[in-house]
């Protein structure tokens, strides 16, 4: 039973959340635009590496600093959009990733660490604002089964807050007209060109959207632990697209339900594989813990097998392959 | 929601040991430490435990990344973990000890170098010893040999970028020239770029500061290909390690390892690769066992498993008490604590004293060299 | 030469030729303001080509042409839509995992909401379904507003595109064989929809290989052949003139197919 | 002697909702069929459902008497069956050339003798055939989609909409072919909306209306039918043609 | 001595002053020896031999020492910290130096991260360094960069000719290369069998295991009628779950594909193993042969059918699924070769072919998808210019050439080198 109760506690955390914010960035990006962008680690590197130095190198206040990482985000995203939007989807996909490991290679190496930390990254040094202002009481904080760290429980209480007040606002954007003009450039830009709608235009503000929504996820994502390059991998993108498609793309809650189904299963099978260590069906963690990512692996094609259109998705919608 | 403190439950209970290790990740290099975990908990348990009861220990895998490795402390929290070891790299740790320490419980790592982690909580130890001496020995060895310059090949991580530094450094306070220092990246395809970069600075020596697990083809590159030898190819603790390379490539190459006495060091390997034949490195192992051993003793001489309660003493077990008995075994040191005697506990990376940041110092070295069959041990 | 007629369209020396093929080598069209013209031309004659180049879906190597007097050259293709000249597709466009009624709403023109707006843009999307439900009635396409488009059959398809080209209410409605693949009776019934079109003052050039349609509702037709145009004027003239029925029609058009097979097995 | 026969086809693209709903259809070797219909009364799906690439509720699809229901289109044209379908017809990324070689993809080598036949039916493809298809306009996609299907020199030949985009000298011409290709024995199927022209020449047709057989009769028959006028042909030719 | 020397000579001595006047943090040294240890070099970096060196606490002389010759000397032990006067006096020496004489103060501290013994190795330039010619770096990087590209192609091939005939990105093709690796590593280097053998069996097992790829995944998502989108994420489980169960069998180490060994092959300034000589000559034949039978093969113009347009092909008669198979058996040979070269390029390990995945796809990419020859083009020139532009760029920052290169590619032309625009209307 405690293995349950231990993996629903994922619901809830900042981890999640901040996951959940990205994919919905992502969302805008792929599931309503149809821009393959697999390089939302870059936006969220941006994210959390723009507050990180802007706090801690610059000193800026957080208020500050949560603008200046947002604009620089929106600055990549028109660097990253106004040459590569002409390209094919599959295309995108690939110079999206390379832009995205561009990144994360220049924050990994030694060249810049003077600001970057290299490898090492940057300590937690720049949450000050956020654990200052928490009302908890300090220590250990229990909510209903599970127990939290009191900093933990506030940065999950904002993170949270965050990720609805933006899922509102996407909930209200991609039902307006605007939304519909997305979904048509999805489907077919010449369609669209012909109808007068400048889909450049429109494809550079769901990219700006997106890319600034993948950004706060990353200052999010850093405020319980610090700044390290290896995290913002590809993976991370990776993560977010699994995390989508279980939800199921072009919905809106679809990527927040993706995120928390996402992170329990995680944490599900770790708890399974300390289950199987300690009633000897491996000889030790070590083994358990590589058959973990197998299970993990399998868990998701039988996913897209039995319901590849996610838990929210449609299945009739499904059933029209893009192009 | 309620809250509170809840270290007092734990005060009375067993010492409950969680370890955060790479199982997965990392090329193997942190396998050694996950047995040598086992390995000490099993030793303190056979001794009788602490405070009466038997250690408990819980072992999760931190990945190499910092979203599952979070998770995992989480588990590790929730199961009510006094001491935690870990993590495998500096950077990681820094990600975690706020949520460790927050939770009251004492963190622990047998394997972070990084001088920027120092003094970063008053609950987080170290007892690897910093690599600036390991630097410093490299470079001595270097200027032994007769070489005014050197070129240094690093791994681009937190570790690999470190130890570049502290080299560096070691090398221009000695006099000798760095003519070129080349970084790869452990994902990269090949090395060949780095290895010809080096080659093309013309030095006199060269430091191949990596893991064993990435430094094959540069060795047989370097030795095989650029005629490099075992006077002028030198290795860092983590490049010491298994190879399935030709050995008559590998002969006579040297690097250092920390710990007191070669004898109990072969002894531990042993132990474990009892536990886990596929060892390959062991570069670590030993300062995390010790890790167990120091906070085990300081729990008894705490009497209490509480983290904050254990993080007082560890200084004190370590040699920090006026008139303490040395000892180099928890069965040896613990009959000490149980008879009223301070101990100082000289582990097996070394003197093991904790300085008032918690770093750890008193480092003894040993110069290892592999020998025609590919298998290293202390030169001669 | 400055034209009597007011064209809304005037293009000049269009030339566009793909590695050695000449598509398009147009010197000089108008179209005339609201009224009916049909471009007619041999398979490959580069009537399609000629629509790409002049909605800036493809540029030529060399030509000038301007839209209600304003040159508009160069311009990308939703500039050109944008002002007021919108265009089919021969090989249907339709945005597959929307509804019909999505499509059409797509068309019109002006949506507020298209802007970013969140808010306010409720009303007109009242009044423009409207209007699209009513264009789709006429279009036999009502039953199907709520599926997807994807689901359309070829018809289907070839109507909803016409449907959505209509619903922006353009100045300059381009159709690029609109009734290929429509059944008959429906087709006729469109046809009195596209005169009403001219009534309100639109319009219209449709490529079109169905002569009995050509006849029916064209005011002007423009033969191209080879990328040139090769005669102009009335249907009536230039539908029995020898140039056009050698190039075009041939000399059996007007026969029962009937006939034919008779002189064949003969 | 009957060559395809459809026997109450019931089936469609979506689960539970049936596109035809139980079709027949027959045609016997020498034959030339139509089928008409309005926009979206199931034509193309039926052509479909006979090569296999609709889900068959219940029904039967008998080639040459066997029974051949559900089974995959590769093993159809190892029967004899051809194929134009009405949209996505020819492969683009693909020259002239290659598009006919992938037609006679089973028996490469009676590649070079179609290849000389089908140039001498389509001559004005023979210049062309090192272009890639993609490049070509919608009436010359038509030619080459009827050419490639012709590669085989089927013996049951389905043509969906054959006429669309063609010049009305080319209709004239594909409706010749067709009936040519009839004659010398193949079963022809042909969905158009040609209507007047598919009816001139038809042995028979069929007119669908949401998915079910509305009319059936001969050309001449149906032309004529005043049914058939009303809700399908329309009188725009005629009326056209009265006028002049 | 000409004055500069003495100039240089002193700046040198200065320098290193000032690197040890540095403060140190204060702490417990471990008790040892404490010493003097150093180097003697001249102008041309030469050992200087025969020199006097002594080391002096105020006047008392603690201890000397003559450099021998190769101009080390070494003066331990020393009474313990505290401020010394070096001279080294060359008088005696080897070399024209005779006749001059230096003294300098050096101090030894205790601290935790310095050794009791000093290293004090004096040269008088800076760096009058020999380094390799920029030409003779350029050629090495640029046959590296050819050889890399190969590797990259041979893998690529597979990658562009599934996205050829499935139309969809597999993620997992990655983990094809690393099977070829490690089954390759255990032929070679656990059963012993000649490097050739291994490879040709790691091949024909790699073509197994695209087989079984096909059999157990892609064949019955695909009977689904999954989209596209939906199998690329599916491939991505699929190379994780794979990676993992690697990993779980061969562990997490990297290790050498083979002790046997060709010698090197120098070739003016490019020096090489034999092996990676081979490789690429490998390389090439394979990949003409493929491009080559792709371009004029059946089953090649079948791919690019199928890849255009599946449902017509099926009605043109083209088995699908059995050339997918075949693709996919293919796709999975050459992974697997690939991964054997790289193995011996570099090293084998349970996530090689995952690294290499991204500049496999840029390689595909840059020539313009599904065309074969475009991938062998896009391949190399992703190799050379990761591999060659290191030459200006940090290494650890090398793939940023690779990827840089892509980026801007497509900039020029958005369909790839070899791709063509699709014409609208
Ligand atoms: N992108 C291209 N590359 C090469 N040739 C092209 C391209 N686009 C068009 N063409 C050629 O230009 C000529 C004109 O084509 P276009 O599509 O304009 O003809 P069309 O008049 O519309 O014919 P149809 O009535 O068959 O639709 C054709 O011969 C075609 O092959
Ligand atoms: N892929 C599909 N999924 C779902 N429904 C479809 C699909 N294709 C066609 N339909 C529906 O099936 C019905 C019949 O379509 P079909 O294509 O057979 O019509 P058709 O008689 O060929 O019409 P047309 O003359 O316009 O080509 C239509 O109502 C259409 O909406
Ligand atoms: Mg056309
Ligand atoms: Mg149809």
């Amino acid at each position: 039973m405690d293995i349950i109760w231990n993996s629903l506690r994922e619901l809830i955390t900042p981890t999640t959340a901040a996951y959940a914010l990205a994919a919905i960035g992502l969302n805008v990006h792929f599931g309503f635009t149809g821009l393959l962008n697999f390089g939302q680690a870059g936006f969220v590197a941006i994210g959390a590496y723009g507050f990180a130095i802007s706090v801690m190198t610059f000193g800026f206040s957080t208020p500050l600093a949560i603008a200046v990482t947002l604009v620089l985000a929106a600055g990549y995203a028109l660097l990253l959009g106004v040459p590569t939007l002409r390209l094919r989807a599959d295309y995108l996909a690939i110079v999206t990733i390379a832009a995205a490991e561009i990144i994360r290679f220049a924050l990994n190496s030694s060249a810049f660490a003077k600001w970057t930390g290299g490898a090492n990254g940057l300590y937690n040094e720049y949450s000050g604002w956020l654990k200052g202002s928490n009302p908890y009481p300090s220590g250990v904080v229990t909510v209903g089964p599970w127990t939290f760290g009191s900093n933990d429980l506030w940065i999950a209480t904002v993170d949270w807050l965050v990720v609805l007040l933006t899922a509102g606002a996407i909930y209200l954007l991609v039902r307006s007209p605007w939304g519909r003009v997305l979904k048509g450039i999805r489907e077919d830009e010449h369609a669209m060109l012909s109808l007068g709608k400048n889909v450049n235009l429109y494809k550079l503000q769901a990219l700006v959207i997106g890319g600034v929504i993948g950004a706060a996820a990353g200052i999010l994502y850093v405020q319980p632990t610090s700044v390290q390059p290896f995290d913002f991998a590809t993976r991370m993108t990776f993560n977010m697209y699994t995390m989508l498609i279980l939800g199921g793309a072009a919905t809106v809650f679809g990527p927040i339900l993706g995120s928390m189904i996402f992170w329990v299963v995680m944490r599900f099978t770790d708890e399974l594989v300390n289950l199987g260590v300690d009633g000897g069906l491996f000889d030790n963690v070590t083994q358990g813990s590589q058959l973990r990512f197998v299970l993990v692996g399998v868990a998701l094609v039988l996913l897209v097998v039995f319901r590849p259109q996610g838990i929210l998705g449609n299945r009739t919608e499904l059933s029209f392959d893009a192009k | 929601s309620s809250s509170g403190d809840a270290p007092e439950e734990k005060t009375g209970g067993p010492l409950k040991v969680g370890a955060i290790l790479p199982h997965t990740a990392y090329a193997g290099a942190g396998e050694a430490l996950v047995s040598a975990v086992d390995v000490a908990v099993e030793e303190i348990n056979a001794a009788g435990g602490v405070n009466g009861g038997k250690v408990e220990l819980k072992q999760v895998d931190s990945t190499d990344n910092n979203d599952t490795a979070v998770q995992a402390v989480d588990s590790l929290v929730t199961w009510g973990s006094n001491v935690v070891i870990g993590a495998y790299g500096s950077g990681m740790s820094g990600a975690i000890v706020s949520k460790i320490t927050e939770s009251g419980a004492l963190q622990v790592s047998g394997s972070n170098t990084s001088s920027s982690l120092t003094g970063i909580n008053p609950l987080y130890f170290r007892t690897a010893p910093t690599d600036a001496l390991e630097a410093a020995k490299l470079a001595d060895l270097v200027v032994q040999d007769g070489h005014a310059t050197a070129a240094i090949i690093a791994q681009n991580d937190a570790w690999g970028q470190a130890f570049q530094k502290s080299m560096v450094e070691s090398f221009t306070a000695a006099g000798v020239e760095v003519v070129a220092q080349q970084q790869f990246n452990t994902t990269d395809t090949d090395y060949s770029a780095q290895v010809d970069a080096v080659v093309a600075a013309k030095p006199e020596s060269i430091v191949l500061l990596s893991y064993a697990s990435y430094s094959g083809s540069m060795i047989e590159s370097l030795v095989g290909t650029h005629g490099f030898t075992d006077k002028n190819l030198y290795l860092s603790n983590s490049t010491l390690g298994k190879y399935t390379i030709k050995p008559s490539l590998l002969k006579g190459l040297r690097g250092f390892l920390a710990g007191p006495d070669p004898a109990v060091e072969a002894e531990f390997d042993k132990k474990l690769l009892a536990k886990n034949p596929n060892l390959k490195s062991f570069a670590y192992a030993g300062s995390t066992y010790d890790a167990v051993i120091v906070s085990a003793l300081a729990a008894i001489a705490a009497k209490s498993a509480d983290g904050k309660a254990v993080a007082a003493k560890m200084a004190e077990v370590s040699g920090g008490a006026e008139g303490s008995t040395k000892c180099k075994a928890f069965k040896e040191c613990a009959d000490l604590l149980a008879a009223g005697t301070k101990v100082d506990y000289d582990g097996l990376s070394g003197g093991l004293k904790f300085a008032s940041n918690n770093d750890v110092t008193e480092t003894a070295y040993n110069l290892y060299a592999y020998d025609d069959k590919g298998s290293y041990a202390v030169a001669p | 030469m400055p034209s009597k007629r007011d064209p809304i369209l005037v293009a000049d020396r269009v030339h566009r030729h793909f590695a050695g093929v000449t598509a398009v080598d147009v010197d000089h069209v108008e179209m005339p303001r609201g009224k009916i013209t049909a471009l007619i031309g041999p398979n490959g004659a580069g009537k399609t080509t000629f629509f790409n180049l002049l909605t800036g879906f493809d540029k030529p190597q060399t030509g000038a042409w301007s839209f209600e007097g304003k040159p508009i050259a160069g311009l990308a293709p939703w500039q050109v839509a944008r002002r007021g000249m919108v265009r089919t597709f021969q090989l249907t466009k339709v945005l597959g995992r929307l509804t019909v009624l999505e499509n059409m709403l797509l068309g019109s023109k002006n949506q507020r909401g298209e802007r970013l707006l969140p808010f306010f843009w409720r009303k007109q999307e009242r009044s423009d379904s409207a209007r699209a439900l009513e264009i789709l009635e006429r279009f036999k396409l009502g039953a199907k507003a709520h599926d997807y488009a994807a689901s359309l059959s070829g018809g289907q398809r070839k109507l909803l595109e016409m449907a959505r080209a209509i619903m922006n209410e353009p100045s300059l409605v381009m159709l690029d064989e609109p009734m290929a693949g429509v059944n008959p009776a429906l087709t006729q019934s469109l046809l009195h929809h596209i005169k009403d079109l001219k009534n309100q003052g639109m319009t219209v050039l449709f490529v079109e290989h169905d002569m009995h349609m050509v006849r029916y509702v064209a005011d002007w037709v423009i033969v191209m052949a080879e990328g040139r145009i090769i005669a102009e004027g009335v249907p009536g003239e230039v539908l029995s003139s020898t140039a056009v029925v050698d190039a075009y029609l041939g000399a059996h058009h007007d026969t029962d197919l009937r006939e034919l097979v008779r002189e064949m097995e003969a | 002697m009957t060559v395809v026969e459809v026997k109450s086809l019931v089936g469609g693209y979506l689960p539970g909702i049936d596109i035809l709903n139980g079709c027949d259809l027959t045609a016997g070797k020498g034959e030339l069929v139509g089928v008409l219909g309005p926009n979206g009364a199931g034509k193309s799906t039926l052509l479909k459902a006979i090569f296999g690439m609709v889900r068959i509720r219940s029904g039967q699809v008998l080639i040459g008497g066997e029974d051949v229901t559900g089974i995959s289109a590769e093993k159809l044209v190892a029967r004899g069956v051809g194929f134009v379908p009405q949209n996505n017809n020819v492969f683009t990324d693909l020259t002239l050339r290659e598009n006919l070689e992938i037609g006679i993809f089973q028996r490469p080598k009676e590649f070079a003798g179609r290849l000389a036949a089908v140039c001498d039916l389509f001559p004005d493809l023979t210049a062309r055939l090192k272009q890639r298809a993609g490049s070509l306009s919608g009436g010359q996609r038509q030619t080459l989609a009827m050419a490639r299907a012709l590669m085989t020199n089927p013996s049951v030949l389905l043509l969906d909409e054959p006429s669309a985009g063609l010049s009305p000298q080319r209709q004239d011409e594909v409706f010749l072919h067709a009936y040519r290709i009839s004659r010398s024995g193949v079963a022809v199927v042909m969905v158009e909306q040609n209507a007047r022209r598919c009816l001139q020449i038809c042995d028979r047709a069929y007119v669908l209306d949401q998915g079910r057989n509305a009319h059936t009769g001969t050309g001449d028959q149906l032309m004529h039918d005043p049914k058939v006028i009303e809700l399908y042909l329309g009188t725009l030719a005629t009326d056209v043609e009265n006028e002049q | 001595m000409t004055p500069s020397k003495a100039i240089r000579w002193l700046l040198a001595v200065l320098a290193l002053a000032c690197v040890l006047a540095l403060p140190s943090p204060a702490a417990a040294a471990p008790a040892d020896e404490w010493g003097f240890r150093g180097l003697l070099r001249d102008g041309e970096k030469q050992p200087v031999s025969g020199a006097a060196v002594q080391v002096k606490d105020g006047d008392t002389v603690v201890g000397s020492d003559t450099t021998d010759d190769k101009g080390r000397w070494e003066i331990i032990p020393v009474p313990g910290p505290g401020t010394y006067t070096l001279t080294i006096d060359t008088t005696a020496a080897s070399g024209h130096f005779a006749g001059d004489e230096y003294e300098v103060d050096k101090e030894l501290v205790e601290s935790p991260t310095t050794l009791p013994v000093l290293n004090v190795v004096v040269s008088t330039t800076e760096s009058s360094q020999q380094v390799a010619s920029f030409t003779d770096r350029l050629a090495q990087r640029a046959v590296s960069g050819f050889n890399l590209g190969l590797l990259i192609a041979i893998a690529a091939i597979g990658l562009s000719l599934v996205f050829g005939t499935s139309r969809f990105t597999n993620f997992a093709h990655g983990e094809s290369v690393t099977f070829g690796g490690l089954t390759g590593f255990v032929l070679a280097h656990v059963l012993g069998l000649p490097l050739l053998l291994a490879a040709a069996v790691a091949t024909v097992l790699g073509g197994f295991f695209g087989y079984a790829q096909d059999v157990a995944f892609w064949r019955p998502l695909r009977r689904r009628g999954v989209s596209l989108i939906t199998l690329m994420i599916a491939s991505i489980g699929i190379s994780m779950a794979i990676r993992s169960l690697m990993q779980f069998s061969f562990g997490s180490a990297s290790r050498g594909m083979t002790e046997e060994s060709w010698g090197t092959v120098t070739l003016g300034p490019v020096v090489m193993p034999a092996t990676s000589y081979a490789g690429m000559g490998i390389s090439i034949v394979v990949l003409a042969g493929v491009g080559l039978w792709l371009k004029h093969g059946r089953i090649g113009k079948a791919t690019r059918a199928i890849a255009g347009n599946t449902a017509l092909a099926a009605t043109s008669g083209v088995a699908v699924d059995k050339i997918t198979r075949i693709v996919w058996v293919l796709a999975g040979a050459l992974a697997a070769l690939s991964g054997v070269l790289l193995g011996v390029f570099n090293q084998v390990s349970f996530d090689m072919g995952f690294n290499l995945l991204l500049l496999m796809f840029a390689g595909v990419i840059l020539g313009g998808l599904g065309t074969s020859f475009g991938t062998l083009a896009g391949s190399i020139v992703v190799g050379l210019c990761t591999e060659i532009l290191v030459l200006w760029i940090p290494a650890d920052m090398k793939y940023v050439g690779g990827l840089a290169v892509l980026v801007i590619v497509l900039l020029v032309r958005p369909q790839g080198i070899f791709g063509r625009r699709e014409r609208i209307g």
